[in-house]
């Protein structure tokens, strides 16, 4: 009885998967640095599921790359820790990344579900390959034991194994991916985009799919990244918006979502559009300016130029994330109270 | 479209495809004006001459003479003499009397004709010899002591009245003739070929022919690929269909074996160089209608061309302002290979003797044709056909890289 | 339902057949619409449903391959070049993906000369021209003077999506179709679009066809809905009514398929 | 398998009409030449030949064989038939033998020396584009312009150049002819060695010139594979970098077979004047043979033997290429 509550109590202190002010970077032809992700720390913990939301170019797919530990051109790794289950990849052998962690620890459901799988390969040997690059002693029969029994779990038909790639249609081809990237049982999974190429059925029923991952304990939790907000609302537990390469807002979804801190979240989440009662009376928020460029970034606040609310210090000061109570943090100059002072001000001229 | 060209400037391999096409088509256009010898002239009587300097002998031995007293005059004429032959067989002598081998150099004739000059004796038995071989020996010590004579030579003329010989001059070993002073001196950096002409001057001009005609072949592929590509991707439909056709047929069908066909069937005195680079340009237009097609197609449902279309533009306006400058590149490319192909082409032709006829003007096969009818790669005579294989390589070869160098400015996935 | 004089746009049977034989497609199922000047219609539809075959269909870019449009009460002919820039001077699109709907080698100014000039302004003084592209530009909230010179591609998705705005501010289209404008741009960027495209509609009364694949957009922009599936309209109506209160299975499932936030996102449903 | 089985029906199709296509331009080609072309032949090649009899007898079989008095299609379909009979009348060159008995000493030179020349030049500059785009930096680097160079070489001249050095230069292989000129075929140890040696020379210039070509379109075709997304899925599912190089270069090859069927075509021409710059008793020296001795029905009978040649080879490899890419089944299975 001790040692569950230990264990417990464990698995209550360390996070799954914790990342501390990770930086990476992308080198171009003409060896130009451009910092994707700069300074990213993030916490997921068992059953937990965490969004990642921003416009595009914001380095949100660079993140869930930069994630995995595993880097080939032209991103490169910078600085900062990767730590999953309590053992830090970030400075192992890429090899020992490769074999041990990528696919078994964690795993990566790429943007382009279309083109993710190798064209001119069945299911079951790209299977076979996977299973086989971290154990090579497994034979074929125990990977088709294996691989049927973890897509029939997963309501995947079992024929899908002998097709190739072309033979499925778009919706079912996301879902054998998401098959093929737990086959390991991997802790984390990263869901890159996982949907958006999909129409709303599909999308709903990958959706599923992957709560049902979580909910079995098929995986212990979740990054999910994708530029729909109403989408992440539904998915995830917390969300956290990044905005040129840094985190702007960190929050639980709903708090994100109703209340957020940061202006730039602010201004995203009221350029939600979903069929609902009411929305035709909403007036959806614009936010003028284009994001800065990230080969060179403003030294101040990277959202100063398009801020409605820019003071002459947010051009010069660097700004870090402020945490607040209750695991929330933001990146602004301003307190929680002047924000909220801000907003309600501007809600009550808005109203009159 | 500055920037891209900027772009297409800074690619190495681009500049120097380019810096070579362009050092040949400058000595192509330069050369001529400065040696102004017809190209296709017989001087030499004979075959093969190998390049050099040809002074003319008569002339020389007329020009002032100036003495000049060299140290190794005596020597390289003997080694200029002396082959390789009758060194091995001095040498087999020598050891045969009981030289020892390490002593003697055959590289270095001075010693060794003061080792023969020493120890040679006509009347010596050698062990083995046969008489044959001895008797080469009293002859080879003859001719050697006519090399070593430091006599001149006189020069006679036969008495207009007499007939009787008079000596009219000599000619020391010491004496020089000054290059510069004699009046008829012909360089002929490439010897002269099977006919006896000059072979640079041939090859430039042959050099020039072959551009021209890889120019008019390209010029009419290009020229019917962009017209048959342009109309099957933008107007699509059975024209699409009809075009296709044809096209997949020409692709399988192979073009060379069609062009024996057609240039045997126009026949020997039909075949001009202009009509033969016709005839390749209209037998290999079926990779720019390729290219050309799958180009417009992709383009064809990109909304500018909608947008155009919905500003009033006419098809004429679409196709020259809004499909062409998005093609012009693939274009230019083709044609730049369409160029080398057909400069190729010829020549292969004309290697099996189906190339423009002989009479006006040469080509670069037709060059390869004559040495190897001739046989000059058996030969030896490497100066008719090796600076023609060069030529055309360079030109193809700059060509290419040109495209190459093209192709990676404007397929982004290349580079590296 | 709405009198035939404010009809500006109306199709009748409408159909479009792709391939023949085996790889036979009807893109577009003989669909009949009806629209009135000055409003604001959505197809929606998911990807292959039709829309953009119907949406080309109406601009006179492709030939129906049956049915007919009337547009102003009279059946459309658009047999001829000159035809068809008439017809062109009433209806004008915006496409889905501003990178593509340039010619790169044009400059901007070329982009909106155009308009000028086919609205008949060929003859018109320098200066003139000038201040019109002015007056445009800054009606979308772009700078003129810093874009003479420029190519479109120097600019952001959102910045060309907006110089497609000025153009049809030069062009004053009665009819403007919209192709999902918005599709292909950052969400904070969207509400400007939209709010100026709006803008245009109340200041030159012109009647806004809205192609979008979302159902919400849809809901947002338009007074009349129309949905879409497989080539054929399978419910329209006002948009409160089709959307908060579906009545075909189609877009009931449309419907309760998109993620929300205020409802509940049913996710057993599938 | 359906799908396959349209693919194969589709290209047998392709293939039939090309065929009879092919048949058309060799018939048609020579009637356009202007004036009786049986009587401008048999004039042009009597210049070489004395006996009177005999160019009697090749003038009366072939206004036979073509039938210049008959309607044109009629002249078609006896031409067919005859073609189909392997009948393709005498030689003038080489009179008394009949063409098709010129043609059958010869092909199979040719087709021994040019498709194992070309398969293996096509494997070669395939592994080297790979690995061109691969390992890239310094191999690249100097197998990229090493390839265009030699790609663009001409035939001729890679033939001329191994010949001069390897025949005349350092005497290791023979430089003409397909066997030495004092045997006579027999399957003798000799006479297979003096085969395989005559043989090197014009297979390896044959192969160094494919080998460029197929190297670049390689090296290209594996860079754009090596940057598809399946690569990057593949390296985060912790397979290693040799597997999935294995993956870009199948899918890279495959292609690379349809480029093969395409250019096999140019690449014969090339091969052909190989031939003719070694002697080599296929049809390409043949032809050179049949073009010195203005032997028209010689060189109509070699052009249409070769385009069957290419059509039949483009034709196998594209059923192969059908049978292992899947894309096409899929593609077909619409």
């Amino acid at each position: 009885m001790k040692d569950v509550a230990l264990e417990w109590v464990i698995d209550m202190k360390i996070p799954r998967l914790e990342v501390k002010e990770l930086t990476t970077k992308y080198i171009t032809r003409f060896q130009e640095n451009i910092y994707a992700v700069d300074h990213v720390s993030l916490k997921v913990e068992d059953g937990k599921s965490l969004g990642i939301a921003g416009e595009s170019g914001c380095g949100k797919s660079t993140l869930a790359l930069s994630l995995m530990g595993y880097y080939f051109p032209p991103l490169h790794y910078t600085s900062g820790e990767i730590i999953i289950d309590g053992r830090n990849i970030s400075g192992m052998d890429p090899d020992d990344v490769r074999k041990s962690i990528l696919g078994t620890e964690i795993a990566y459901i790429p943007q382009s579900a279309m083109n993710a799988l190798n064209p001119t390969q069945k299911i079951i040997n790209f299977i076979e390959d996977v299973v086989q690059a971290h154990d090579p002693y497994k034979t074929k029969k125990e990977v088709h034991d294996l691989a049927r029994s973890s897509f029939e779990t997963l309501g995947l038909p079992a024929e899908v194994l002998q097709k190739y790639p072309v033979e499925l249609s778009g919706g079912m081809k996301q879902r054998t991916v998401i098959a093929v990237s737990v086959i390991l049982s991997p802790k984390v999974l990263i869901a890159d985009e996982p949907s958006s190429a999909l129409d709303v059925t599909s999308q709903k029923m990958v959706i599923k799919m992957l709560k049902n991952l979580m909910e079995n304990g098929f995986i212990k939790s979740m990054i999910f990244i994708t530029h729909e907000l109403p989408l992440l609302y539904n998915v995830t537990d917390d969300i956290m918006v990044m905005y040129a390469g840094q985190i702007v807002e960190k929050a639980t979804a709903k708090e994100a979502v109703f209340d957020p801190l940061h202006p730039y979240a602010k201004g995203l989440m009221g350029s939600i559009i979903v069929p609902e009662s009411g929305l035709r009376n909403t007036k959806l928020t614009a936010i003028p300016g284009v994001p800065p460029n990230l080969k060179n970034p403003p030294s101040g606040c990277h959202f100063a130029d398009r801020c409605k609310y820019v003071m002459p210090e947010c051009k010069v000061t660097s700004v870090g994330l402020r945490e607040i109570f209750g695991g929330r943090a933001y990146r602004c100059i301003l307190s929680e109270g002047e924000l909220r002072e801000v907003y309600s001000k501007e809600a009550y001229q808005n109203a009159r | 479209m500055k920037h891209t060209l900027k772009q297409v400037f800074h690619s190495g391999k681009f500049i120097v495809g380019l810096s070579i096409f362009v050092a040949m088509l400058l000595i192509v256009i330069v050369y001529p004006l400065i040696v102004k010898y017809p190209p296709l002239e017989i001087i030499a009587r004979g075959t093969f001459f190998p390049p050099g300097i040809y002074v003319n002998v008569y002339d020389s031995i007329g020009s002032p003479k100036y003495t000049l007293n060299l140290d190794n005059a005596a020597a390289n004429r003997i080694a200029s003499k002396l082959s390789d032959a009758d060194r091995t067989a001095i040498k087999e002598w020598l050891v045969a009397d009981g030289i020892p081998e390490n002593q003697i150099d055959i590289t270095d004739t001075k010693s060794l004709l003061d080792l023969w000059a020493n120890n040679y004796d006509p009347t010596k038995e050698v062990s083995g010899m046969t008489l044959a071989k001895q008797r080469y020996y009293q002859r080879l010590d003859t001719s050697l002591r006519g090399i070593l004579s430091t006599e001149g030579v006189s020069i006679a003329a036969k008495n207009a009245q007499t007939g009787a010989l008079e000596e009219v001059g000599s000619v020391a070993q010491t004496d020089y003739a000054n290059v510069s002073q004699v009046p008829n001196v012909r360089v002929l950096p490439l010897g002269t070929d099977n006919f006896g002409r000059d072979v640079l001057t041939e090859l430039v001009k042959a050099t020039s022919v072959s551009l021209q005609i890889g120019l008019v072949a390209g010029t009419v592929a290009t020229l019917i690929g962009l017209t048959l590509g342009l109309l099957a991707g933008y107007i699509g439909g059975l024209v699409d269909d009809i075009i296709m056709f044809f096209t997949n047929l020409f692709t399988v069908i192979p073009t060379f074996v069609l062009l024996i066909l057609i240039s045997f069937s126009i026949g020997q005195e039909h075949r001009g160089a202009f009509t033969i680079a016709v005839v390749i340009g209209f037998t290999s237009w079926v990779w720019t209608t390729r290219a050309v097609r799958a180009q417009v197609l992709s383009l064809r449902n990109r909304d500018h061309i909608n947008l155009s279309k919905l500003s009033g533009h006419s098809i004429v306006h679409i196709i020259l302002y809004d499909v062409l400058p998005y093609i012009a590149s693939y274009v230019v490319m083709a044609y730049i290979l369409q160029i080398s192909s057909g400069i190729l082409t010829e020549a292969g032709l004309s290697i099996l003797g189906l190339g423009p006829r002989t009479t006006e003007v040469p080509t670069l096969g037709l060059m390869m044709n004559w040495a190897m009818i001739y046989q000059a790669q058996i030969l030896g005579k490497w100066w008719a056909y090796f600076p023609v294989i060069v030529t055309i390589a360079l030109v193809t070869f700059s060509m290419n890289l040109m495209n190459t160098g093209l192709d990676q400015v404007f397929n982004p996935a290349l580079r590296d | 339902m709405p009198d035939e004089t404010s009809v500006c746009l109306r199709t009748s049977g409408l159909t479009k057949v792709f391939g023949a034989g085996r790889q036979k497609c009807v893109a577009v199922d003989h669909v009949d619409m009806e629209l009135c000047e000055g409003g604001v219609v959505s197809i929606v539809g998911e990807s292959g449903s039709g829309k953009t075959t119907l949406a080309k269909m109406l601009l006179g870019l492709i030939n129906p391959t049956e049915g007919d449009i009337y547009f102003q009460g009279k059946k459309r002919d658009i047999r001829t070049q000159k035809k068809k820039q008439e017809y062109w001077r009433n209806i004008q699109a915006i496409f889905q993906d501003p990178y593509c709907s340039y010619n790169m080698f044009n400059k901007i100014d070329a982009v909106l000369l155009d308009c000028i000039h086919m609205r008949g302004g060929r003859k018109l003084p320098r200066a003139k021209k000038t201040e019109m592209m002015a007056e445009a530009c800054s009606f979308v909230n772009l700078k003129f003077e810093e874009l003479t010179n420029k190519y479109p591609f120097e600019l952001s998705g959102g910045q060309m999506q907006r110089l497609m705005i000025a153009r049809i501010f030069l062009l004053k289209p009665k009819i403007l179709l919209a192709d999902e404008p918005t599709s292909m741009i950052d969400a904070c960027s969207r509400a400007t679009i939209l709010d100026m495209l709006m803008q245009l509609r109340n200041e030159i009364g012109m009647t806004v066809i809205f192609i979008t694949h979302d159902i919400g957009l849809a809901y947002y922009v338009s007074d009349v809905v129309y949905i879409m599936e497989h080539g054929k309209f399978v419910e329209s109506g006002c948009a409160d009514d089709v959307i908060l209160h579906p009545k075909a299975t189609y877009t009931r499932r449309l419907i309760s398929d998109v993620p929300k936030i205020h409802e509940v996102w049913d996710l057993s449903t599938v | 398998m359906e799908g396959y089985r349209k693919y194969f029906l589709s290209k047998l199709l392709w293939f039939s009409v090309t065929l009879v296509f092919a048949f058309m331009l060799n018939f048609i080609l020579p009637r356009l030449m202007p004036g009786d072309p049986v009587r401008a032949m048999v004039s042009r090649m009597a210049q070489g030949m004395t006996n009177a009899t005999g160019v009697q007898a090749i003038y009366q079989q072939y206004t036979e064989l073509f039938g210049t008095n008959k309607p044109m299609l009629e002249q078609f379909f006896i031409y067919v038939k005859n073609v189909f009979h392997g009948d393709f009348g005498f030689s003038f060159s080489a009179y008394p033998r009949t063409v098709a008995s010129v043609i059958k000493a010869s092909i199979w030179w040719t087709i021994c020396l040019q498709f194992p020349a070309i398969i293996v030049g096509w494997l070669i500059g395939n592994t080297l584009g790979a690995l061109a785009a691969y390992l890239r930096k310094g191999f690249d680097k100097v197998l990229m312009p090493v390839s265009i160079f030699v790609s663009n070489f001409p035939a001729f001249g890679m033939a001329v150049i191994l010949l001069v050095i390897f025949g005349v230069g350092l005497k290791w292989f023979p430089t003409s002819g397909g066997y030495g000129f004092d045997l006579i075929p027999s399957f003798t140890w000799s006479f297979m060695w003096s085969v395989i040696v005559h043989y090197q020379l014009p297979f390896w210039s044959i192969v160094l010139i494919a080998i460029g070509g197929q190297a670049i379109g390689m090296r290209s075709m594996s860079i754009y594979e090596l940057n598809a997304d399946y690569v990057k899925y593949s390296r985060f599912m912790g397979i290693k970098d040799r597997k999935i190089v294995g993956y870009v270069f199948r899918n890279a090859m495959l292609p690379q077979i349809t480029g093969l069927a395409l250019s096999i075509g140019t690449m014969v021409g090339g091969a052909l004047v190989a031939e003719i710059i070694f002697s080599y008793p296929g049809l390409g020296y043949t032809m050179l043979n049949a073009v010195m001795g203005q032997d028209y029905p010689l060189i109509s009978a070699a052009t249409l033997i070769i385009t069957l040649m290419v059509l039949i080879a483009t034709f196998l490899i594209e059923i192969l290429y059908g049978f292992i890419d899947p894309r096409i089944k899929a593609a077909q299975a619409d």
